[in-house]
């Protein structure tokens, strides 16, 4: 099919995505592996913008590199700074699991859609008819937030509750960190 | 075979990006550490999603501002037909279409611009502008070279774009933008039940909690 | 004005029933998040849940009209928005979450008096109507990705509410983490399948997938997203292999939420499953009447026997009914592995059973909790002195998942049976038996202490008999009496099972 | 916290600009990239910043937690909110037509999308904000020589 310049630039963002990813299946050092983790978020932004997600660019570097990144660096604050080795049956298993989730995948790349296609079903059915049916429904330059806000506003609405779900979750385990619910979680240490 | 995969090679190291993570997520037993790893698994199936939405040539999904609110006669004309020449009536926009992408597809446009007329013809809001078009169709091809300064040029019709430009598919990047939150949420449910085993257990490793807990079912209390 | 008492008419409110079900709960939630105290907040629960339940008639009656009631969310027609789609197959679903979730919630208010603390009761009932509505809004839902995010929704809370039996044991907060690693993992795999339907489709409506996937055929990507299906909503739903969150998940979360998710959480994951499998592909498809064969058949025997065998050797009250619970998905999965229709309805017959017999037996080990503070199977001992009503509806609930004639139980065993000997499956009924006696051995174990062996005598003192509260009482009394009930009344839940299985198998 | 003069000058000048990004991200997303999500993420990055330089307790008494519980839980209370004025006006869940009879210029759909996209950026800040104080407030029981 078709060549596009941006593929030199795909090609390179992926090496490094393989390498960093590649580094944190190694390392042992939780503040590497998580700072790691960051950058490997952040190579991702820098690739949806090549693939023309800015949107998703722009989250993910907000969220992947910077809120995922803080909380991570919170937790090992609190509990550990090193990650002893899994044990060889961890490492076999994982192995196994891993084999088989990657045959499956590899077995339907022949009939995945050509890369940057736009005639492929995926692209040019119901992802194209929000292109052409924005302007006259809703009005708004930009389809994405078009798709987020109103298509599909009620996915956005169950996406909101489940950050407020979190927010909950956290609260039930970590209190908010007033006086009150501190002690409260000390006394109720089994 | 080997066309076939060269043409969708862009998956395998995604495929082999998703298998790192869940191999993290199940060889480590350290529990942070497999946060890690879930978090690596979810960001790259996030990039399988949004490379299946990547169109060569594409734009973002970001429509020319000067483009909505007005021409109604617009929406039904792509909509009457997938391929129809999508025309845009009173405010023709001002795009910067790659110029090569037009000039490689300009063949098909003069064709299908042409059996584009019927089916638009019948929405009666788009039946001027669909003949404008149509005969602006015909003498597409000498106009592909200097349709991205034109200002009222008629949009050469690519496939698959909308006014002659092509944008990538915005469908996913919504997904996966859900997906995203989605990934930060259990990432920070998954964080704090980790202080909370460290303050209860005195450590965060997966051996370590089973012996706590095996000794605690065995010998401990009672 | 007008307009807004328009709005307030039943035919109206019927109109939107689909929607007014999972969203009710879900603005509640936020109102008791905020609320000062836990009671309040249960008061607003209580009312969520409720409109839930009354929301139910309406259900039924527009599907007895129509068969496929579809609601537009947003406005926008299917392919574009997101669609809601109640038919015969998963009203079933959305009676039995509603109806449990209310005796569940009745049945909460003493329960997590007793095990949550104060300053979170509040935000405790918040989780569970998030809960809550995530689960039907998995059910109700007709839009692939739409799915996740609901999954997404009740599994988010189900991890925090079941590290809430830290109170308790510190093992919660282990059995939480490996249930949202696990869990994670299956949501992941679920849009890994997801992704690959939207590549091979270009749509994410589940009834237009059916549509293009019966034009364009199967290749390798439906294929491989159909493994990817099975085995995110298989983890979700506890198949066998991959059940191994579930025992100390069940085991040490608060007993108002065990309750709960035994009787919820894996059947609407189960219901996920049968939906993709037999609408989004289809029943006629090879690969799909394979796997039916040779994975959930197969695989479902097995669970049937290995799950109960392991719940036979449990110190634990709750663990021996968690794997016992695992050996009940096994019998679902034969069912829908039978791959008839008379299968596919014995299965969902068994699956609403079980909800029954699984909340009956959860509550009155609550109470029991309640009351004695007793966790294991050897401190059973002499409650049915102490509590002799609690232990009369436990032992309802035990006979029931035996399947002793009498009880629903074995009603939906003798229809697997039947179902299972028109494919000639003897070797399935044999090992239905088998499990039935290894069943019957796990609940020896828990009656015969209950009823034969005395309580220990602290000091000489007998442990007086205590009275169970009412709202804990009246929602496990009704759950035990439907055991039975529902036996000779077993009509209306049969035609429930059929009707769905009809709807999904092409009537016969 | 150590009292650095010059990080604290720096996002004293700083923290307003990041709010006025978020403000800025949050009502161009109709027009580029930005919306709700991204700008709640931003502003509660305003806030932690703050905490890191004054110190938790200076952020707590400027966001109370329990400002920003209200917070997570009103902007849910918003976005489905919207949904229950469009059945109450006689249309669909979520259908934002009907919130202005204007249909020529979508404006029920730009009010809509505006009023949802608050919501949204009410309970992202919020919660990042409350996710935040509750890993913050814990006393950490690793000492520094482990590092």
């Amino acid at each position: 099919m078709g060549f596009d310049l941006t593929q030199i630039l795909d090609y390179s963002l992926i090496a490094m995505l393989l390498a960093v990813g590649f580094a944190v299946v190694r390392m042992r050092n939780l503040f590497a592996a998580v700072m790691l983790t960051g950058v490997y978020s952040l190579l991702s932004a820098a690739w949806f913008v090549s693939l023309d997600a800015v949107d998703v660019a722009f989250t993910e570097a907000a969220v992947g590199a910077g809120i995922s990144t803080v909380l991570m660096l919170g937790a090992m604050l609190l509990t550990a700074r090193e990650a002893e080795p899994g044990g060889a049956t961890r490492h076999w298993m994982a192995l196994v699991m891993v084999t088989a989730a990657g045959a499956a995948l590899f077995f339907a790349i022949p009939d995945m859609p050509v890369y940057g296609d736009a005639m492929s079903i995926a692209n040019s059915y119901v992802g194209y008819e929000y292109m052409v049916q924005t302007p006259e429904d809703i009005a708004v330059p930009n389809v994405v937030t078009a798709v987020l806000s109103s298509y599909r506003g009620y996915d956005t609405m169950g996406e909101t509750t489940v950050i407020f779900t979190a927010a909950l979750s956290v609260m039930l385990l970590l209190g908010l960190g007033s006086k009150r619910s501190r002690k409260k979680d000390g006394e109720d240490k089994a | 075979m080997f066309d076939i995969l060269a043409d969708r090679a862009i998956y395998m190291p995604i495929i082999v990006l998703m298998m790192m993570g869940l191999y993290v997520v199940v060889a480590t037993g350290n529990l942070v550490k497999r946060l890690v790893g879930l978090s690596i698994f979810q960001t790259s199936v996030c990039l399988l999603y949004i490379t299946v939405g990547k169109v060569f040539g594409g734009q973002p999904p970001i429509l020319p501002p000067a483009h909505h609110g007005e021409d109604h006669g617009e929406g039904h004309a792509a909509e009457a037909g997938h391929a129809a020449a999508a025309a845009s009536s009173h405010d023709a926009p001002v795009h910067d279409a790659p110029a090569h992408d037009a000039a490689d597809h300009a063949e098909p446009a003069h064709g299908e611009a042409a059996h584009a007329e019927p089916a638009v013809a019948d929405t009666g809001h788009a039946e001027e502008a669909a003949h404008g078009a149509a005969s602006h169709a015909q003498d597409a091809v000498q106009h592909v070279a200097d349709a991205a300064h034109h200002a009222d040029a008629a949009p050469v019709h690519v496939e698959g774009a909308i006014d002659g430009v092509l944008y990538s598919n915005p469908l996913p990047h919504v997904l996966i933008l859900t997906a995203i939150v989605v990934g930060v949420a259990t990432l920070a449910v998954g964080l704090a039940l980790v202080v909370r085993i460290r303050e209860a257990y005195g450590t965060i490793e997966d051996t370590a909690l089973s012996a706590a807990d095996y000794s605690a079912e065995t010998g401990g209390r009672e | 004005m007008m307009e807004l008492l328009g709005a307030l008419i039943p035919s109206a409110l019927a109109q939107h029933a689909p929607v007014l079900l999972v969203v009710v709960p879900l603005i509640l939630s936020p109102v008791a998040a905020v609320m000062p105290n836990g009671r309040i907040a249960w008061v607003i629960a209580l009312i969520g849940v409720a409109f839930t339940v009354l929301m139910l008639p309406p259900l039924f009656a527009g599907v007895q009209a129509d068969a496929v009631m579809s609601y537009a969310l947003g406005g926008w027609a299917a392919p574009l928005g997101i669609e809601y789609r109640v038919d015969a197959l998963n009203l079933p679903i959305l009676a039995l979450v509603g109806i449990i979730g209310f005796l569940c919630t009745l049945y909460a208010l003493p329960s997590v008096a007793d095990e949550v603390d104060e300053g979170k009761r509040a935000i405790f009932y918040a989780t569970f109507l998030v809960c809550f509505a995530g689960l039907l809004g998995v059910a109700v839902t007709g839009d692939a990705f739409n799915v996740f995010v609901f999954v997404e929704i009740s599994s988010l809370s189900t991890y925090g509410l079941i590290a809430m039996g830290a109170g308790r044991d510190r093992r919660a907060l282990t059995a939480s983490y490996n249930y949202l690693v696990l869990g994670t993992i299956g949501a992941t795999f679920f849009v890994i399948g997801v992704g690959f339907l939207y590549m091979a489709t270009g749509t994410l409506n589940m009834a237009d997938m059916a549509r293009v996937l019966a034009e364009n055929g199967h290749d390798r990507v439906t294929q491989a997203g159909f493994a990817f299906i099975v085995v995110g909503l298989g983890l979700k739903a506890a198949m066998f292999p991959l059940h191994v969150w579930l025992p100390n998940a069940y085991a040490f979360a608060p007993n108002f939420v065990t309750a709960f998710l035994a009787s919820t959480a894996t059947k609407v994951a189960f219901y996920a499953l049968i939906r993709f499998l037999f609408s989004v592909y289809h029943p006629d498809v090879t690969f799909v009447d394979l796997s039916s064969t040779w994975v959930f058949a197969v695989v479902g025997t097995i669970a049937m026997i290995v799950a109960s065998v392991q719940a036979v050797f449990q110190t634990d009250a709750r663990r021996v009914l968690a794997y016992s619970s695992v050996a009940q998905v096994g019998y679902m999965m034969l069912g829908l592995g039978i791959g008839s229709a008379d299968g596919l309805a014995a299965g969902l017959l068994h699956l609403m059973n079980h909800a029954m017999m699984k909340g009956a037996l959860f509550m009155a080990l609550g109470a029991f909790a309640l009351n004695y503070g007793v966790s294991r199977v050897k401190d059973l001992a002499g409650m049915g002195k102490s509590m002799p009503a609690t232990s009369v509806a436990f032992t309802f609930g035990g006979l029931s998942l035996v399947g002793v004639p009498l009880t629903i139980g074995f009603t939906s065993k003798w229809y697997l049976i039947l179902a299972a000997l028109e494919n000639g499956w003897w070797w399935a009924v044999a090992a239905l038996i088998l499990s039935s006696l290894l069943a019957l051995a796990y609940v020896a174990r828990l009656l015969m202490p209950i009823w034969f062996e005395n309580a220990p005598t602290h000091g000489g003192a007998v442990p007086k008999v205590q009275r169970v509260p009412w709202l804990m009482a009246v929602p496990m009394g009704i759950l035990a009496l439907a055991n039975i009930y529902f036996f000779f009344h077993a009509a209306p839940i049969v035609n429930l099972a059929r009707g769905a299985a009809n709807a999904v198998m092409g009537g016969f | 916290m150590s009292p650095h003069l010059i990080l604290r000058v720096v996002s004293k000048l700083l923290i307003p600009m990041i709010v006025v990004f978020a403000l800025y991200v949050q009502f161009h997303g109709d027009f580029g990239p930005g919306g709700g999500f991204q700008a709640g993420v931003v502003t509660a990055v305003a806030v932690i910043l703050y905490a890191l330089i004054f110190g938790l307790d200076a952020a707590k008494a400027a966001v109370p937690p329990s400002v920003a519980q209200a917070g997570a839980a009103l902007g849910v209370f918003i976005f489905v909110g919207v949904g229950f004025a469009t059945l109450f006006l006689g249309a669909n869940f979520l259908d934002y037509d009907v919130l202005h009879p204007n249909y020529e210029h979508r404006s029920g759909q730009h009010y809509g999308i505006l009023l949802v996209e608050l919501g949204v950026l009410s309970t992202v800040s919020s919660v990042m904000l409350v996710i935040f104080y509750a890993f913050a407030s814990r006393v950490p029981d690793i000492k520094d020589e482990e590092w």
